[in-house]
């Protein structure tokens, strides 16, 4: 009884402390069928376990969410189903780049706040970018990026670099090189949702490199880890943390151990939030999370911090509150630069085992509080 | 003899090791009803998809009314009048007499590709066609579906579709199958009037109707012409006894 | 020299694997005249079972046997349910109900394994690389899978030439009517039939699911790939499809693999790169359309079946 | 009035009332999934002219689909950023002018329907529908790996095209577009399968051996119809693109000619409406299954299951009994 009192008090107080006595309609477009399910899944579950810590703090939210298939179209039906019927404030949730380009421009454009839980490409980030849009995770190459600027601090001298023929593949690739100072011997691009990699393989084997850069999302990189271990070639692996994400090691086995790989996010990193995250999602699902669980949890945070400032119904007063990234992320220091995207730290990490699991370790850092390279080209 | 209308030279057709048609040479004249018979397997029907254009002969030569023929596919031969029927029943199932036997003069007046005007509205298609119905008698079938015509009935259309296309020769395959001794008696009647449309090379199994009708009659045997003559040479050829009956020859 | 005898046995190994999807597929048209969408399916199917078993039971020979009597059965029964009352039917029928048979078979078998990929773990017995003669190194298992197609497809041979279930497939090609008639029973000859063709499909899924991943829908670009063999092998032939299958694996593979490279040497090399794999991406469906100008039935096809 | 033709009228009226009531009810995603029934009853429309009458199964169809949706996507943003699609031979602007945007929309996927048609239509049975759905996965792969235009990522256009004296933006008259071009196809189809073209192309797909002894060439005939019909399809492609305002190789893929045909074989192969009905149904159970169950393609694949062997006339023939074609 106490308890429920002392609730309705609290909420009494959230009532008059912000001005959106309405609530907030939250409308998340993510992947929740298909080969890229377990990345929605973890968005999904990050978001609803922040939500939950959040108490009745986030009474004010009304989440609605809606599986987008990994189909652009799909996308872009619901967004305009949540728009027109469901009238919802603000949209999330979407994990490619090729959907978030279908669906977010249109979404500002109608007045509506996006705040992006992992897909961040290069087109919304410099002249296309926009005061109601926001990337809590990071720019698309920034990954890459530190993959580059860490291979030239290892002294790497050739690489074989290698992703998907695609818009996201070919920034990937541009973002590796634009801190790598070495020799890239080959550049290969490979089909989208391809599975077999035999003949990359062969092309690695003859190239000569040092080590290999390769960016492979979801159950691409899968197939190339495990066909690339039984091929005996064995230079190391460089790549973001896309390929080496929790949800996926389990996957990759053995094959993937002692690859490094880049984050701006691990379960080992040492901060309070960090840990309040690790231990409920454990507690809560059963399982460790991945790194678009902690997206999906700090975007969640950031929408609670927001509302707590402002009224969604007040576009600048709430974009300024989004601005001010007044929460507790699990990366630690987190604030976003011009362009709305993330100043942060990237990390080196390598995978290791963890009794029987595997696992990421962080074992330096790759660049310090960087933005990205487009936020130049950005108006705002 | 007047020239040939239909003038087949020295051909010749194998499939891998077996000679469907082996150097048959064939003419069909104005006015006349050249019948073709031969045991099961002679190579009849093989004969007939050369003559219409389906099968390309290995070697040999097809004149049509003097001209050479073997480079046309088996629309263009049918549009130079040499208009076949089929040994299965051939009409358009789902189309009513009429639209079957417009689609014979649609066919014999080149002209297709024509898009706006409703086909049962063209004064051009069904003023022809039913002439043609009436002709073979069937002015009170036109709307009925072919589907649901008796196999009688369905033969009579094959004639109207075959007399739409001012033919100037016939090629019959089998017409009288599968009719009954009645049905074969009117067919019979109407093929004797058909020749003055056009000459007939006629593929037929019923010895009555062959006989009955024929001025010629060719006997093909694994492919190869044993005979050729009068119903009355034919009847005591000893070549034609022996491939039939099997007698020792 | 290396790297072009490497790439050699890639493409190889990726025909021997389409191989086995379009024999199953040519055999069922070539004796029942069934156009087969689900083969896919059963391919997928096949994965599972044997990503299934070998989870359960940690043998990945156990999966494998899973594999070929999933794969097996669930052909059988499809058979008996749905495919025999379409052989009278025309290909449009056959194509719809097919279509629906992989949408049944994929939101099923989502609903039991979830939308996450499985994956299997290579037998011991034949993980890592082996030395080939001449320095060259390469993996085991593909080696194996090489000789495996090679197997098959001599015991397919030996199958209809040999056997009397050979005999009644050849004549069933050749006149479905006459077979009936002399008193095979065709209902039981057909269910055989397809369940062959199933438990090849079904064991190409699990040899390549033990590669790649194990996941639904995997079987979709596979059989679009298998129709494109057996359309240049010639539709209803085996022999066709084992040719066909070896020169598209043979084209994807040095296409990808060369082209790029071979067109750098003509246009900026940045450029020949996204150009040059998109290129060899379309290329064995150049080829298909090369066969079909030149011979529309296909290499080994029978005339009047185009 | 028979009864097929009655519920004819019914469909199209059910189509155009949705809109209306759910336009008075301000419920504009109703209105969008009417737009969207319509757009896909279009492409049924123009498939049907070579499933249904031509008997021709062509499973490619979702190449000229995703062409005419290309032509627009590409155009609409070259528009925007003033860069001219080609200058040779000639200069080719960019627009967002609908009534610029369809012409060439429609000629680029009738030339590839005149290409593929080509060669497709050499062969005949089931190597003609692995040969279309070939070349379509042989377009939809160029779709992905050619970067200029998004790859594998789509194409964005973020505003929908214009339309001279409306507002496109506005679902209800972005709708009425729609149903326009609908019904024109409709209007379309039903004449030329009246016409002598059209009793060619339906004798030919009952009995081709017979049009060929009266002297007519099925290719010819086949092609032409092919061609037409990949320009309805590619017609219908624009008018999805502009919905979007996106696309992407999906619109290309084996899928989407799939569903194509689901749309012509549920609703009655043959039929003039039959797509009409096949596009209102298909839409109606995504909708209502798809807030069932997550697994609703299952049941959606259960039922084609059960027309495919039980109703081979699809609702159509359901309702209104069997026909002759």
């Amino acid at each position: 009884m106490k308890a429920i009192l002392m609730g309705a008090v609290a909420a009494l107080a959230m009532g008059l402390g912000t001005a959106s006595a309405e609530g907030v309609k939250v409308g998340m477009i993510t992947t929740l069928s298909g080969g890229g399910a377990g990345l929605g899944v973890d968005t999904r579950d990050g978001f609803q376990l922040a939500l939950k810590q959040a108490g009745d703090a986030a009474k004010a939210v009304e989440l609605i969410i809606e599986d987008d298939q990994q189909k652009p179209d799909v996308a872009v039906q619901i967004a305009d189903k949540m728009i027109q019927s469901d009238k919802v404030d603000v949209l999330t949730g979407i994990v490619w780049s090729n959907l978030a380009m279908a669906v977010v421009p249109a979404a500002v454009a109608q007045g509506k706040f996006y705040l992006s839980t992992n897909a961040a490409p290069s087109a919304l980030a410099g002249k296309g970018c926009n005061p109601r849009y926001f990337s809590v995770s990071y720019q698309n190459d920034n990954l890459h990026e530190a993959a580059g600027a860490y291979a030239a601090s290892a002294g790497i001298g050739k690489v074989f670099i290698m992703a998907p023929n695609y818009p996201a593949g070919q920034d990937s690739l541009t973002g590796f090189k634009r801190f790598y100072d070495g020799e890239v011997v080959s550049e290969v691009y490979t089909q989208v949702g391809q599975t077999d990699y035999a003949a990359e393989i062969a092309q690695i084997r003859a190239s000569g490199a040092d080590a290999v850069f390769f960016f492979l999302p979801g159950g691409m990189g899968i197939a190339f880890l495990k066909q690339y271990a039984e091929s005996g070639v064995g230079l190391p692996l460089i790549g973001p943390a896309f390929s080496f994400s929790q949800d996926i090691l389990p996957a990759v086995g053995d094959a993937a151990l002692g690859v490094k790989n880049t984050a701006n996010w691990s379960h080992d990193l040492d901060n309070p939030a960090n840990a309040a995250f690790v231990e409920g999602f454990k507690a809560e699902y059963g399982r460790l999370p991945s790194i678009y669980a902690s997206y999906g949890y700090d975007t969640a945070n950031l929408l609670l911090s927001a509302i707590a400032k402002a009224d969604v119904a007040d576009a600048e007063a709430f974009r300024a509150a989004l601005q001010a990234a007044d929460f507790a992320s699990v990366r630690g220091k987190f604030r976003f630069g011009t362009n709305q995207h993330p100043v942060q730290d990237i990390y080196v990490r390598e995978v290791m085992k963890e009794g029987d699991a595997l696992t990421n370790r962080i074992v330096g850092t790759a660049m310090t509080d960087r933005a990205d390279a487009y936020a130049d080209q950005c108006g705002m | 003899m007047s020239e040939p209308i239909l003038d087949l030279h020295n051909l010749r057709k194998t499939f891998g090791a077996l000679t469907a048609t082996d150097d048959v040479s064939l003419t069909l004249h104005p006015g006349e009803i050249h019948a073709l018979i031969g045991p099961n397997g002679a190579g009849k029907s093989t004969l007939i998809k050369l003559i219409s254009g389906e099968l390309r002969p290995d070697s040999g030569t097809i004149r049509f009314e003097g001209q050479a023929i073997d480079r046309l596919g088996p629309a263009a031969r049918a549009r130079l009048g040499l208009a076949r029927s089929f040994q299965v029943s051939a009409v358009i199932p789902g189309f009513t007499v009429l639209e079957n036997v417009m689609l014979a003069v649609q066919g014999a007046s080149g002209a297709s590709f024509r898009f706006l005007r409703p086909a049962l509205r063209d004064r051009a298609l069904t003023e022809p066609a039913q002439f043609h119905i009436a002709h073979v008698g069937m002015g009170t079938r036109a709307h009925m579906p072919a589907a649901d015509l008796s196999h009688g009935e369905r033969r009579r259309l094959e004639i109207a579709m075959a007399l739409a296309l001012r033919p100037r020769a016939f090629l019959l395959d089998e017409p009288m199958a599968g009719m009954g001794t009645e049905g074969a008696r009117d067919l019979t009647a109407i093929l004797s009037e058909l020749r003055t449309e056009a000459p007939i090379l006629l593929v037929e199994h019923d010895m009555d109707a062959v006989f009955a009708l024929a001025d010629r009659i060719s006997v093909l045997v694994y492919g190869r012409i044993i005979a050729t003559g009068t119903v009355a040479e034919i009847r005591a050829s000893e070549a034609v006894r022996a491939a039939y009956l099997g007698d020792a020859a | 020299m290396m790297l072009l005898i490497e790439q050699a046995l890639n493409g190889l190994q990726y025909g021997m694997m389409l191989f086995l999807m379009a024999a199953g597929l040519t055999l069922v048209f070539g004796v029942m005249g069934l156009i087969n969408l689900a083969h896919g399916a059963l391919y997928m199917v096949g994965a599972f079972a044997c990503a299934a078993v070998a989870g359960a039971t940690g043998s990945f020979w156990l999966g494998l046997a899973a594999s070929l009597a999933a794969a097996a059965a669930a052909g059988a029964v499809v058979e008996l349910l749905v495919i025999r009352r379409l052989y009278a039917r025309d290909h449009l029928d056959q194509v719809l109900a097919t279509f629906a048979l992989i949408l049944v078979f994929s939101e099923g078998t989502r609903w039991l394994f979830g939308s996450f990929p499985l994956y299997l773990t290579l037998p011991p017995l034949l993980s890592g690389a082996v030395t080939l003669p001449g320095g060259l190194q390469y993996p085991l298992f593909r080696l194996a899978l090489i000789g495996l197609g090679a197997a098959i497809a001599f015991g397919l041979y030996l199958l209809i030439t040999r056997t009397r279930l050979g005999t009644r497939i050849r004549a069933g090609e050749a006149d479905r009517e006459m077979v009936a008639a002399l008193g095979v029973d065709i209902a039981r000859l057909y269910t055989a039939v397809f369940a062959l063709g199933a438990a090849l499909a079904g064991l190409a899924g699990a040899l390549v699911g033990t590669i790649q991943s194990v996941q639904v829908g995997m079987g979709e670009p596979v059989l679009i790939l298998a129709f494109v063999v057996i359309v240049i092998g010639g539709i209803g032939s085996v022999k066709g499809a084992l040719v066909g299958a070896l020169l598209v694996g043979m084209t994807d593979t040095l296409g990808k693999a060369f082209l790029p490279g071979v067109l750098a040497r003509l246009i900026d090399p940045s450029a020949a790169n996204t150009i040059g794999s998109a290129i060899a991406s379309v290329l064995i469906y150049v080829l298909m359309a090369g066969v079909l100008i030149v011979r529309p039935q296909g290499l080994y096809g029978e005339r009047g079946m185009a | 009035m028979t009864r097929e033709a009655a519920l004819n009228a019914a469909l199209f009226v059910a189509l155009i009332g949705t809109a209306l009531v759910a336009q008075a009810l301000g419920e504009g995603f109703i209105i969008t999934l009417a737009t969207k029934a319509a757009i896909f009853a279009l492409a049924g429309v123009g498939l049907n002219l070579v499933l249904g009458y031509g008997g021709l199964v062509s499973f490619g169809h979702a190449a000229f689909f995703g062409l005419g949706g290309y032509a627009t996507g590409i155009l609409a943003s070259h528009a925007m950023s003033g860069v001219p699609v080609a200058t040779l031979p000639f200069t080719l602007n960019g627009s967002t002018e609908m009534l610029a945007i369809w012409p060439l929309a429609i000629a680029a996927s009738g030339l590839a329907a005149l290409a593929i048609g080509a060669l497709s239509l050499r062969t005949s049975g089931v190597y003609f529908i692995m040969v279309t759905l070939a070349f379509a996965q042989m377009i939809y792969y160029l779709a992905i790996s050619w970067p200029a235009y998004g790859g594998e990522d789509g194409l964005s256009f973020y505003v929908r095209n214009t339309f001279p004296g409306l507002n496109t933006f506005d679902p209800i008259q972005f709708f009425a577009i729609c149903a326009g071009l609908l019904a024109a196809a409709l209007g379309l189809v039903a004449v030329l399968t009246r016409s002598r073209f059209g009793l060619a192309l339906r004798a030919a797909r009952q009995n081709e051996s017979r049009v060929v002894a009266v002297g007519i060439r099925p290719y010819s005939i086949r092609l032409l119809a092919f061609m037409l019909s990949g320009m309805i399809v590619g017609l219908a492609g624009s008018l999805y693109a502009d919905l979007n305002r996106f696309v992407s190789p999906a619109m290309l893929s084996w899928h989407m000619s799939g569903e194509i045909m689901v749309f012509v074989i549920l609703g009655g192969v043959g039929r003039l409406f039959g797509p009409v009905a096949g596009a209102l149904a298909y839409i109606a159970l995504e909708h209502l299954l798809g807030g069932v169950s997550d697994y609703w393609q299952a049941l959606l694949g259960l039922l084609l299951l059960a027309i495919v062997i039980y109703a081979p006339g699809g609702l159509i023939g359901l309702i209104a009994g069997r026909r002759h074609v």
